[in-house]
């Protein structure tokens, strides 16, 4: 268990996650990357480029 | 032919008894697919002058296989709870009639949503029963829950104001709207205007559009100030789709505001809310609030988004405009009231892929 | 933030454990959908490739709030029951790892729905596991109930066949369609490409159509036959809804058949069936069977007129793809096979009013 | 085919005048953007009862910029040509009037398709003025371009009858239909109901729809009849589309028919037709005929497939219902009628992308 | 406002040869209909990698039955103009080669919108070939008429930039937004994203969404602000169309403005531009500006309320993002450019009724 | 200038057409496989698959 960086809820890890990860926080929808699993570390991903254009 | 859920309490022993004025309107329509699903409520009648005799399913596919049929508004019996879904202007006209009939009477209109007359006399044609505007309640759980217990009249709330007010009332209780200009755009589907249907909002002039309506001095102006403690700017536009509201709020705040600010009021706010979600930001396909993800729910979506470059906080709020706008506020409000389980009867969570629903 | 319901059967001490291959897509979205919402079930794994790691609700936005992440596809583990939601040609690849790891395969693709490997030979390319075929049932309950409790394998059916099947069964069963000659006009929404998307399916291009796709040779021509027993004419087109199919089939009898006839065939056949609904004239908005007004749920709409100067019966079948079509019938066949409530988890009735959903 | 007009009479010395009843309607509107744009014709009057005095614009977004208002159809002035857009039985009643208004009355309504009172007693209520059925001609020039030189009244057929004949009419003209079963499965969008709109054509309604209607008798059926020389078993359907007929036509040959039969036949009645498109085939998203190539304009698509297995004929056709399959035929037969050049104010080539026009 | 086209140039003796570069995508689609109907241009060349050798009927349904085949980039021609509908990127990195085929070159991408290298640094990725940026020139007419004649390249605006400049540039222009707050609240469709098509683009994941992109930041900031002299809070939202965007420009001047001051602004800027059709207000269905009233047409619509109570002016501003707001933009530049008349091929008015073009 | 060999529309070949190249008949819509350029044989093309799936 760990904290979202960009809304602060308690964002759940699985088990095997592995460092390099993307998991998305089911509060505010943020895609967090994984740092570090032990303890683990989250932070933002890049993002992404909305893919229906302008 | 089972097409409504039964709940697995006792219906005949200990239901609540439950009738609605204007079932065969939209939101009344939706009051009885909500109601039939209730586990606590037992429906009692549905009215409609137009359909009476006719069964309720005739008008409401969902309902088809359910054996109420409509009967007149003037052959009401007594119950428990009167929900009444007429236009504007009934309820305030029949109130005594409806107090009468029932213990809670819960109004879909805008009738009894604001608290004084002069606010009437401003933004309406003024009020036939003022004296019974102090004892209405304003059903938005998320704003006045403290004080739905023991209501006897309950007003929900505008559909566009419902919006509105989710979006923006987590800044007002941080202050945040303190000083602040705030421009509200809305866009809203087809059931706002209800099950009538002139030359204007028929399918071939009603698809595709992008249609601006009320322009300026929308009546919902009131009771969004009346929430928020702020005037609002305040347009309407019809979009294409038949349920939604979606509002997008422009929020200039008086001074700096951080993206943790901004979380701490909504979270602070909405974290233990059952029917608001946030949505800022993320991946994928859906990822700000938007309508069709809450179609046919009594959730509405929340979510914000910093301008730095203009020191603007751009807020997104979308709603079922049927449901949480209406017809699932209502039961909410009547839950909160009641002491039933909050969510009970709201529980459907929506559809994946939806078209325009 | 409660999204999803909850029945009211303990579920951690007795629940039937369910994964589902192929979670990410519509039809594999909508079982979580369903399963989440089943009183019987409990969710174990959900795959995709594509999305491993991610919540399912940041695809599914109904699904947002449940905890519930994407799993690899290789990584599954034991439960009791699998579904499998895969393109064609997934599943007969991998049903001995499926097999293994599940009592219980439904399989919603058209890998096992046929029973010969002549069929697959004429209809597909052949098949990869034809030794399975005799294993599999079909899964629509109408028309295959008794054959489904102790199944290792059912097959759920093809939507536009599950839609044809369910608007002529009554006929065949009643010897109507012997030596008759039949016309099937199928009209579908969207979501029966599924997720992919590439530029025909683009929102331009697929918007306000009436395409014929298919006109002649559908794949599904085989399950209708095998189940109707009879060969059909049938052109499908695409039209600009997500959800949806609706199937007219224009019959020719051998001879005389009276309305009284007709009455008696769909009754004797549906009358006792929970998820099927006859809808033939009437008044009103909505007088004949159509895809809308069943969106969202697992039931079928049925109706038929007579047309005595043509000698010839319409006869028309609505059905949500998604649902009827596939994740329900999955799930109603699998309530089946284990001996649940035929309609746990499948009560949901439908929305009005509702646009293209 | 030249996508834009040229004008190349002097337009203000000899233009030919024309007016128009019901020009306030869908299929009145199209013929005034048609007329205003057409080298040939001076727009005189455009009656409206309901919006006398507003200028056209005001109704016809289109139209917006001319300075032609609506005047009562009471008040009618001497024009060369009449154009009457007005719903069924408004011409029959009032021929004579029209008819002294003008020299060629050119009338979008049902009253003067059919050749004989028997068929108005069948198929409709009878006919008020049945002696001069025998006056008027078809208008649809694919099938009966030499009768409308000197035609005193013309016919614009109906729009489901235009799709279907122009589908069928090769067939006819080569044999293949003699002994042929034939079924029409059409699909059209909610501006054939006209510009009214109840609540049942209401957006929130009308969205999203596969809704049948006239399952069967539908009266286009005689003018079908009529021009092909043999039955068909027509059903229609209405769907959510504003513009677009789309004809699916099951034909069951007696004998049989090969690509090149049908070749043939459709390349020769159809080679140097100027709005008729064959489409049949081919690859990338427009395969087959489909109406919303052809929106707003007066194109027709057709196209056909060969299904050996059922022995079956599948042959489409689609147009537009407000240009090709009423206001765009009407004035293409009177181009045909005055001897102006065919395609002379119908070269609009239509839009892509477009959504549902 | 000529409503329909005139054509006295002698188009075989003397006709401007053109070409496309991307003339397989929505814009360049548009440019081929647009110039294939043009009096003054012949079509030389049409390029597309995907689609070289087919013809461009076979892409886009109006050019059916042309002769011209697309061809590679690679084998352009000298021509008289040459029109580039390529991504951003494309033309900045081919600026020369472009140059050296054709005496005019008319870019329809972002890449020389801005004046300066430090503009695309800080908007977009840097720019390849700033030297030439003051070399271009920005097409729309309304707002730089006067230094089209002789430019070497012309570069059509963004489409949202272009419906929020027409709306508030009268307003710039009388001093109305000097020391303004503007909100600009945009609604656009799906053909803005142009033909490409991922998942999120799809039919069922697109269809029915209010659907906020680009919250803040969005690029055509830049190009409203270099035209405005003004920085505005801009936001836009996918709703569900195909052609159309429309901008609601919520404006709070510094002082007091009457209604009076705004009509002569608005009448000034507008009343002899061919192409702006003021809409304020007045009665039945149409009364603000609308996208779907001027899909296909290189029209806008401009209106406005004033909202005394919260001092408020609300602009709306509506076009066809792939006709005014792109490629009719670019033929009526190139169209004062030559010295041709300026409304030259874009004569088309628009269709009544019409659902989501 | 050759045929179709679906509906027997005329089918022009540009100049530098090469065998292998696929064109589409602007009467029926066929795709037509360049078999030969002198003198021209038109083949018809093999179906693509419909990518809007069923
Ligand atoms: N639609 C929405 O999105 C929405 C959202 C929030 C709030 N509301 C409010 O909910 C109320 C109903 O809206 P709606 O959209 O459902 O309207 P609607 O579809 O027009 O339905 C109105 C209903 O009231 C009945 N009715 C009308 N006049 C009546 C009278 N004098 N006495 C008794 N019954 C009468 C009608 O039935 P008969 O005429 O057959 O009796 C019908 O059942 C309105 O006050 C509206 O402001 C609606
Ligand atoms: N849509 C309908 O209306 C409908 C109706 C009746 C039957 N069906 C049948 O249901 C099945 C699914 O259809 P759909 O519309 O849901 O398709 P879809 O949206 O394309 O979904 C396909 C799913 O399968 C997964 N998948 C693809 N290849 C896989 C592989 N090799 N191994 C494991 N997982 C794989 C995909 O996820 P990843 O690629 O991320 O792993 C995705 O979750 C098909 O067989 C279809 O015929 C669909
Ligand atoms: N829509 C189509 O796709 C289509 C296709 C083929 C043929 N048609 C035929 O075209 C005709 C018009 O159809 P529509 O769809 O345009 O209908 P519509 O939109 O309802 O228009 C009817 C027009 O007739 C006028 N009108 C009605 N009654 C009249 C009367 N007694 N005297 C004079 N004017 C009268 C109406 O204006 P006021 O009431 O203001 O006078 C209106 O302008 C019908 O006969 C229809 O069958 C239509
Ligand atoms: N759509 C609008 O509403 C709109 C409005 C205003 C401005 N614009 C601008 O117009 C331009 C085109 O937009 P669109 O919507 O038409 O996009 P689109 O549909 O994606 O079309 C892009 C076109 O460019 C071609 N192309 C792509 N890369 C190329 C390259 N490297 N060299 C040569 N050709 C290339 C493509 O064909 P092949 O890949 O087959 O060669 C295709 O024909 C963009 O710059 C866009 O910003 C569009
Ligand atoms: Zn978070
Ligand atoms: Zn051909």
């Amino acid at each position: 268990m760990t904290t979202c960086t960009e809304c602060g809820a308690d964002v759940a890890l699985h088990d095997d996650a592995e460092a390099g990860e993307i998991v998305d926080c089911t509060t505010c929808g943020a895609e967090l990357e994984v740092i570090d699993v032990s303890p683990p570390v989250l932070e933002k991903a890049p993002e992404l480029e909305e893919d229906w254009g302008e | 032919m089972a097409a409504t859920p039964t709940g697995d309490v006792d219906v005949d022993s200990e239901a609540v008894s439950a009738s609605i004025v204007g079932a065969s309107g939209f939101a009344g329509g939706e009051l009885l697919r909500l109601l039939a699903g209730h586990p606590e409520f037992e429906l009692s009648q549905a009215t409609s002058r137009e359909y009476a005799g006719k069964s309720v399913g005739s008008v409401h596919p969902p309902l088809r296989g359910t054996d109420l049929r409509f009967s007149q508004p003037g052959d009401l019996e007594s119950v428990d709870v009167l929900f009444t879904a007429t236009p504007h202007g009934v309820t305030m006209e029949h109130i005594d009639e409806y107090q009468d009939a029932a213990e809670l009477v819960v109004d879909l209109s805008a009738d009894f949503r604001l608290d004084t007359e002069a606010q009437y006399d401003e933004w309406y044609d003024g009020h036939s029963c003022p004296g019974k505007l102090d004892v209405a309640q304003y059903a938005l759980p998320e704003v006045n829950r403290e004080n739905l217990a023991g209501a006897d009249v309950i007003a929900s709330g505008g559909c566009n104001a419902t919006a509105t007010i989710l979006g923006l009332y987590p800044l007002a209780e941080a202050g945040i709207l303190d000083g602040a200009d705030v421009v509200v755009d809305v866009k809203v589907g087809s059931s706002e205007g209800g099950a009538g249907g002139g030359a204007a909002s028929s399918h071939a002039e009603r698809s595709g559009v992008v249609r601006p309506y009320a322009p300026t001095g929308h009546r919902h102006e009131a009771e969004i100030e009346q929430w928020l403690g702020t005037s609002v700017s305040f347009t309407c536009h019809a979009v294409d789709m038949v349920r939604g509201a979606s509002a997008t709020c422009h929020v200039f705040p008086d001074g700096p505001v951080s993206n943790g600010d901004l979380w701490g009021a909504y979270r602070g706010e909405y974290d233990d809310e059952p029917f608001v979600r946030m949505q800022a930001g993320g991946s994928g396909t859906y990822r700000y609030p938007e309508p069709k993800a809450v179609a046919g729910t009594n959730h509405a979506e929340v979510g914000f988004e910093l301008d730095a470059s203009n020191e603007r906080i751009v807020v997104f709020s979308a709603i079922d405009n049927v449901v949480k706008g209406s017809a699932g506020q209502a039961v909410h409000a009547a839950n909160v009231a009641l002491g039933f389980e909050e969510t009970a009867g709201l529980e459907f969570a929506g559809l994946h892929p939806v078209g325009s629903p």
